[in-house]
């Protein structure tokens, strides 16, 4: 079988692992189980996710990982050899390499992969997701590749909303999140019409001030409590009710926006407590995932045992790998596309399923690509309608610097996108809150910009991948807008906060699922039913 | 701000075509001035700080330096790559010198 | 019990043993993961011993091989011919316990036999983590050789080559064979007429059947490596046909007479006769110099017909596994020389405007006359070293001028018994049994000064030629009066194209790499012969060319290849730098843009293994996972400086044998010093030794050219990144070391051994 | 007079002191003699050559009075023909300053002392 893989960047080092990985945050240890691990990312999402889908993702769970390690990953051992623990569910691996090793494999298999090449939309036979297109950001040309099958896993989206660092020239990127995961396999799917799941679950996330590095690292791995500024330990004096420092992640990631309305912040994780080896521990850690927040602390000349590490929410990402945005698959990881499998932070329902779930799915929607190609299946030709298209959409920015020389540059429209999202959709700067007036604002908005890209102008290529990002992000920006409006209710107050409906909606106790209409363009937004399989209250863990 | 590139060490990989941290670099911001035949960072208000590009130069001619309005000057972090392992050295503001080396990879 | 690494320790009849406790090593190896056999034997290298070896391999219970006992600098036809016939090279492992254990340390059994143990943990390292048996490639050229040019030099290495069985090409420039030797009148030392020796050389070339000739063709393009050479030829036309007869009619009604050189009058005509060639005997026709159709004088007169004014140029490609470049010199232009007036004063000429002279195909049938006067020249004055040896002309001696003169004396003797001869000198330079000519013109009365003339004038009176000189020796001036004045001129190299990338010296010239290889261009499968190598006469360039043809015959029958570097896929992203970095242009990039070396063109320098910064391409036993197994392999901690010396096994590491030196010091051999890469230096340093020492030949002295130079610039680099993260860069140091300098090195690891105890234990230890 | 003495005591190695440039050029000259047939003092001898062979030989006073020195036109044909490029004339005129009696009067004070050649 021939394996092809389109790369927007080089796969060594591509997306949000390129610094590396500190931890397997979904290993199921051997006093738990399939079931326990459902109920604990059930209570962490409120009570909503696919639970066919994480049960299907939990069997395979282990098995990447321990498949890794005999590809020369190294994972932290106790001393009678087994998996050393770090949190329930977390295990520590020495992972700054750990995309070259995979890497390596992949071409060892004999997999054919096309580095920089920037998928741009699928190849269509009728309804059926027949390949990709897409254009090489080193050479120029486009790229139409046939498939029998196909598996979108390009990771979740970045750079819908402003980081609050973006105030200054060298600092835009200091996002939690790769910024270089613009939301594309969202954006093709809806271009292509189909059906996406619960985009109003953002992901927002405590993260370090100012670096925006992550924090389980340290608040998972070293068990420092979060603090406000008049040092009370947040979670277990204010949010005892609700699980204190087990409390959902949303809480979490509201938690020092609420202490900041208070007036009770700045909020740090205290680390005063650490010990030297602790800390030393703690460094290495965070080498093997982003390295350069070890470079911050020493640029702060900060010592974590005297001084705590303040944090801070982030700025919000749809992905769903770790909240459950994206597209509506089945436990073969089909989408309601015929012949497209989806996989990772792209696949919708599985919240909570990181680096580890991430992989796992992998391997599910591999299989479900391979049964789907033995499945006979008319091959219908593709018209070469579309491409003509695609290749004028492609290239428009760069014919249109050519022959106008002016119009819009992608940072500009990219500037503008993330302002308006920033304050009208619940932006961190606005404490991640929003109502329906400012909804409604950012909808507007939205479609003059989605009218205006055909003014962008690129003058290279690189430019011309940057153009695509911000169109690819203002298709996702689109449908999340929509998401937020339909969910009147606030179910996820870190992630989703209507200010005009604070309270719980139980008639909302679904799946909020949205289509745009290939024809009219126009989203259509409709709820799916929950499926309970693991009894039991479905907000505890 | 952030990949710094040392002139005098980068020799452009031979002045190839894709130099190694052109070819690595996630977010396509590395570039070769076809010129000097050396790497530059063609827009430093979008890197990542991941550092890839530090990590792949054949002569550690890279540096990642912080914007500097999240930090301050003139703190530094340098890996010493190994097939197998590696070592980060970092320097402070005030001068402290910390050293992390660990393994990258089982040698099975 | 599954086959195992088998570690075998030699005695040496007692020179090892008595320093070093080999029992003592070998019940601690027998405790070593994979280690399937331990024995120590008295004399490893004696049949018998040696026979208990291929024992242990053929009965199952060896399948990879440690030699603890001699340098690998002597007995290769024991043990590398056992892992080769038995195994594989790649999976024997030589441990030094003599040269640089045993004979290093005899004061210090312990230091000794900690040392050695070190070294065999290394070596056995190095097997378990070694990949199975790589078989070296068997050259897969064809049998066949392009020799371009037909001057001596080719000829004979056109000819040597086709008597061994090697189908040749021979494209020559000129309309026929035979080169500058072709137009001499005469050559030394037998002082005959070269057409019979030219004869020779052709007939051998000819009754082979195994040659294809191409004159009037030159190579247009070069593509490929040793071994598979595609090569582009340009044959201009002729414009007279094979039927040609040599007759001559057609040169005789040629009403176009042409000049050939600025030191005769015109005698040449537009038909160009093969007189003084020996192949082939047929006309040619200069274009330039034709009046063309119009003309036909000698289409009309053609018995044969074979005039033909309508050809074309053509071009054809071959296919060879190596290329003969004989492309031979030209004369200095002395007309540059401006004191001395050729091409101004009548009568002044080059030593080769002579050899027309005196021939009978010459402008004045061998009457050796004044051009301007056609008086017989009786009073010929040569001056040497006309614009040699001159930093405004000719930086360098052409060697073969004093003996050319030498000659010509001889020309003018012949002609005129009574002439006087005169020849200004600076040094005359005849040697060996050439000093006979020198002893003989002398008895016949030439006159030699000793002085470098200042001007050639014509005297106002006579209006004859005057030399204006000194004789150094008697301090006098001198004004000699000459009918003829013949200046010997040097001799520059005919333009070799860049696109053979051949290493060329300031002159032009391609000297090789003396003394070893004086026919290698640094680019695997040319080999230059002949004048196109430097300065010399056609006894010299027979020599020459027989030598290349020998280089030639070795590299179509060389069988197993030298091992060639192995390419890790999975690792390799094709940025080229092997390529850029190979000094023999032997690597090229396959379909999918991977290295591909050539097995014919690699010579297993090592130096694109040196080069790689994914450490993906390496000579076998060099692999990313066998260095840092290698290097992983002994202890290093604690306070006991421990050094790793990467040393050239071309020179520094044979030095070292017997030397004293520090035990603190592993040594380990590799091809070249530009084969070491940074990242084994990172991973000696990461893995706690305390220095790393690259040693390799004196730069220059490198037999892959620029080895020493890479070492030297790519550790600077290294040695600014360990500055950069606070950490001594003197732990990191390349030496030089020539084969007879191995007490200088061993001082030198001293020092740095010193040097490092005073700097205390590598940064790199406590992490 | 010790002056002269002095002089005589000069030796190669000195020169070397003085005037680096002339032990370089005689340093060099390979004696091909061309620079006597350009040579249009109205002398016999070998000119230039001859003295800067002397002076290879280190024989400095004997070098000192070559009636060249004084013989010299200046009209540079020895430098403008000399094979090896070198400043022949540069010489000749250097030594003139050696050759009269009080050297000390152009010597710089510490090296006439150094070289005992004042009182």
């Amino acid at each position: 079988m021939k394996v092809t893989l389109l790369e927007k960047a080089h796969i060594d080092r591509s997306g949000c692992l390129a610094g590396g990985m500190d931890a397997i945050n979904t290993y199921i240890k051997p006093n738990e189980s399939a079931e326990s691990l459902v109920r604990w990312s059930r209570a962490q999402a409120g009570g909503i996710l696919r639970e066919d889908l994480t049960l299907s993702m939990a069997a395979l769970l282990n098995q990447a990982v321990e498949e890794w390690e005999t590809w020369g990953l190294p994972v932290k051992k106790d001393e009678d050899e087994e998996y050393l623990a770090r949190g329930r569910w977390d295990i520590t691996i020495r992972g700054s390499e750990m995309k070259v090793i995979l890497a390596e494999k992949v071409r060892e298999y004999g997999c054919e992969v096309l580095n920089r090449v920037v998928a741009t939309n699928y190849l269509l036979g009728g309804d059926r997701v027949t390949g990709a297109m897409g254009f090489g950001v080193r050479d120029g040309k486009f790229y139409v590749v046939r498939a029998g099958a196909t598996i979108i896993a390009t990771g979740g989206a970045a750079g819908l909303y402003k980081p609050y660092t973006n105030d200054g020239v060298d600092s835009h990127h200091q996002l939690w999140y790769s910024p270089f995961n613009v939301g594309t396999g969202y954006a093709v799917g809806i271009r292509a019409g189909a059906e996406m799941t619960s985009f109003e679950m953002r992901w927002c996330a405590v993260r370090t001030k100012d670096f925006n590095g992550p924090i389980d690292t340290i608040s998972v791995g070293y068990k420092t409590p979060m603090i406000n500024a008049k040092g009370e330990k947040i979670l277990s004096e204010h949010y005892a009710h609700l699980g204190g420092d087990a409390a959902p992640r949303y809480i979490r990631a509201n938690a020092p926006m609420e202490e900041w309305l208070a007036g009770r912040g700045p909020v740090y994780v205290d680390t005063r407590h650490m010990k030297p080896e602790q800390v030393k521990d703690l460094k290495t850690d965070y080498l093997n995932e982003r390295p350069s927040f070890v470079l911050f602390l020493a640029a702060r000349g900060q010592d974590v045992t005297e001084e705590p590490i303040e944090v801070y929410g982030s700025d919000p990402y749809i992905v769903g790998g770790h909240t459950m945005s994206g597209y509506w698959v089945d436990r073969s990881r089909a989408t309601t596309l015929p012949g497209l499998f989806a996989c990772g932070d792209v696949c919708g329902g599985v919240p909570n399923k990181f680096v580890g779930g991430c992989a796992a799915e992998g391997l599910l929607a591999a299989r479900g690509a391979v049964s789907y190609l033995s499945s006979p299946e008319e091959r219908d030709q593709v018209d070469d309608g579309q491409i003509k298209a695609e290749v004028e959409r492609v290239f428009a920015a760069l014919l249109r610097q050519a022959r106008e020389g002016d119009g819009v540059t992608p940072r500009e429209m990219e500037e503008r996108m993330q302002r308006l999202m920033d304050e009208y959709a619940g932006g961190v700067h606005q404490f991640y809150r929003m109502n329906r007036e400012r909804l409604e604002y950012a909808q507007k908005h939205l479609s003059i910009l989605k009218e205006q890209t055909k003014y962008l102008i690129a003058r290279d290529l690189h430019e011309l991948m940057e153009a695509h990002e911000v169109i690819d992000r203002l298709d996702v920006a689109e449908v999340l807008v929509h998401h937020l409006l339909f969910r009147q209710e606030t179910r996820w107050p870190g992630w989703q906060n209507r200010v005009d409906f604070p309270g719980v909606d139980e008639k909302l106790d679904c799946f909020v699922n949205s289509r745009r209409d290939t024809g009219t363009g126009e989203v259509q937004v409709f709820t799916r039913p929950y499926e309970q399989i693991v009894p039991g209250d479905r907000t505890k863990p | 701000m952030p990949p710094r590139v040392n002139t005098e060490k980068c020799d452009g990989c031979r002045a190839q075509d894709e130099t190694l941290c052109v070819l690595i670099c996630p977010g396509d911001l590395m570039a070769l001035d076809t010129g000097s035949g050396k790497a530059y960072c063609r827009s430093e208000r979008d890197c990542w700080d991941c550092m890839s590009c530090v990590k792949s130069c054949p002569h550690g001619a890279i540096e990642t330096r912080l914007p500097y309005q999240l930090g301050y000057y003139p703190a530094k972090l340098i890996p010493l790559v190994g097939s197998n392992k590696i070592s980060w050295t970092v320097v402070d503001i005030h001068g402290k010198v910390e050293r992390f080396t660990f393994k990258t990879r089982n040698d099975d | 019990m599954p086959a195992g690494i088998g570690v075998y320790l030699c005695r040496c009849d007692g020179r090892i043993n008595e320093v070093i406790d080999l029992e003592g090593l070998r019940s601690k190896i027998g405790k070593w993961k994979g280690v399937s056999e331990v024995r120590v034997l008295t004399a490893l290298c004696r049949p018998g011993d040696l026979a208990s070896v291929v024992e242990d391999i053929q009965a199952g219970r060896v399948d990879r091989l440690v030699i603890g006992a001699c340098s690998p600098a002597v007995h290769q036809e024991s043990f590398e011919r056992l892992a080769a016939e038995d195994l594989a090279p790649n999976l024997l492992e030589r441990c030094n316990l003599r040269e640089q254990c045993a004979l290093a340390h005899p004061g210090d059994p312990a230091g000794a036999t900690t040392q050695a143990l070190a070294l065999l943990k290394m070596g056995v390292a190095r097997l378990k983590a070694a990949p199975g048996p790589v078989i070296p490639e068997t050259t897969t050229g064809n049998r066949r050789v392009l020799v371009v040019g037909g001057g001596i030099a080719g000829l004979a290495a056109a000819g040597n080559l086709a008597r061994g069985g090697v189908e040749v090409t021979v494209v020559e420039k000129r309309a026929w064979l035979g080169g500058r030797v072709a137009q001499l009148h005469r050559y030394y030392p037998r002082g005959c007429a070269p057409r019979c020796g030219l004869a020779v050389q052709t007939e051998r070339l000819l009754q082979s059947g195994r040659v294809s000739v191409h004159t009037l063709a030159e190579v247009a393009g070069v593509h490929g490596t040793a071994g598979n050479f595609q090569v582009n030829i340009r044959q201009h036309p002729r414009f007279i046909g094979q039927e040609c007869t040599g007759c001559g009619r057609c040169e005789a009604v040629c009403p176009v007479v042409t000049d050939t050189s600025r030191g005769l009058p015109a005698w040449r005509k537009a038909v160009l006769s093969p007189a003084g060639s020996v192949y082939p005997l047929a006309y040619a026709i200069d274009r330039q110099a034709c009046l063309g159709p119009a003309c036909g004088k000698c289409a009309a007169v053609c018995p044969a017909g074979a005039v033909c004014m309508e050809e074309d140029e053509q071009s054809f490609s071959v296919n060879v596994s190596a290329i003969v470049m004989a492309t031979g010199s030209a004369l200095y232009d002395v007309a540059a020389v401006e004191n001395y007036g050729y091409g101004r004063l009548p009568g002044v000429l080059t030593s080769m405007d002579l050899e027309f002279l005196a021939s009978p195909d010459g402008p004045t049938g061998g009457r050796l006359m004044r051009p301007a006067d056609e008086r017989p020249a009786r009073r010929v004055a040569f001056i040497q070293c006309a614009g040699s040896r001159d930093c405004k002309h000719l930086p360098y001696c052409s060697a073969i001028c004093c003996a050319v003169t030498l000659k010509q004396t001889r020309y003018v003797r012949d002609a005129y018994p009574d002439a006087e001869v005169t020849v200004f000198y600076m040094d005359m330079r005849v040697t060996g049994h050439l000093e006979e000519m020198y002893r003989q013109a002398m008895d016949e009365g030439t006159v030699f000064i000793r002085g470098n003339p200042l001007a050639v004038v014509r005297a106002a009176d006579t209006g004859d030629l005057e030399v204006v000189a000194a004789d150094s020796l008697s301090g006098r001036r001198v004004l000699v009066g000459a009918d003829l004045v013949v200046l010997a001129a040097g001799l520059v190299p005919e333009h070799i194209a860049d696109s053979y990338h051949l290493a060329k010296d300031g002159a032009g010239f391609v000297p090789g790499h003396l003394p070893c290889s004086p026919t290698e261009g640094r680019r695997a499968g040319i080999f230059a012969a002949g004048t196109a190598q430097g300065p010399m006469d056609a006894s010299g360039a027979v020599q020459s060319g027989l030598a290349a043809s020998a280089e030639c015959l070795a590299l179509l029958d060389q069988g197993p290849a030298l091992v060639l570097p192995l390419l890790d896929k999975t690792k390799c992203d094709g940025c080229k730098r092997c390529v850029e970095e190979c000094p023999y242009g032997a690597i090229t990039l396959d379909r999918d843009g991977y290295p591909l070396p050539s097995a014919t063109g690699c010579r297993s320098c090592g130096i694109c293994q040196g080069g790689c910064p994914l450490r993906c391409i390496h000579l076998p036993g060099f692999s990313t996972r066998e260095m840092a197994a290698r290097l992983a392999a002994p202890a290093v901690g604690g306070e006991e400086v421990r050094v790793i010396a990467f040393l050239c096994g071309n020179d520094a590491y044979r030095a070292l044998d017997g030397t004293v030196y520090p035990v603190n010091v592993l040594p380990v051999a590799v091809s070249c010093a530009g084969a070491v890469n940074m990242g084994w230096i990172n991973d000696a340093l990461l893995n706690g030794w305390d220095g790393v020492i690259v040693a390799g030949c004196r730069a220059d002295e490198c037999h892959y050219g620029h080895g020493p130079d890479l070492a030297d610039s790519r550790v600077a680099k290294l040695q600014e990144t360990l500055r950069s993260v606070m950490v001594e860069a003197e732990r990191v140091q390349v030496l030089t070391c020539g084969i007879g300098e191995g007490g200088s090195l061993a001082a030198a690891l001293e020092n740095f051994v010193r040097r490092l105890t005073e700097m205390g234990p590598s940064p790199f230890k406590e992490c | 007079m010790e002056t002269n003495l002095a002089v005589d005591r000069l030796c190669f190695d000195d020169l070397r002191l003085l005037y680096p440039v002339i032990t370089e050029i005689a340093g060099n000259c390979n004696q091909c003699g061309r620079c006597a047939a350009a040579c249009l003092a109205p002398l016999d001898g070998s000119g230039p050559a001859g003295v800067l062979r002397l002076l290879q030989l280190s024989l400095v006073r004997e070098a000192l009075e070559e009636r060249l020195l004084w013989a010299c036109i200046g009209c540079r044909r020895c430098s403008d023909n000399c094979p090896k490029g070198l400043d022949v004339q540069l010489v000749l005129l250097r030594l003139r300053r050696l050759a009269p009696c009080r050297p000390e009067r152009w010597l710089p004070a510490g090296l006439a002392r150094w070289l005992n050649l004042a009182k």
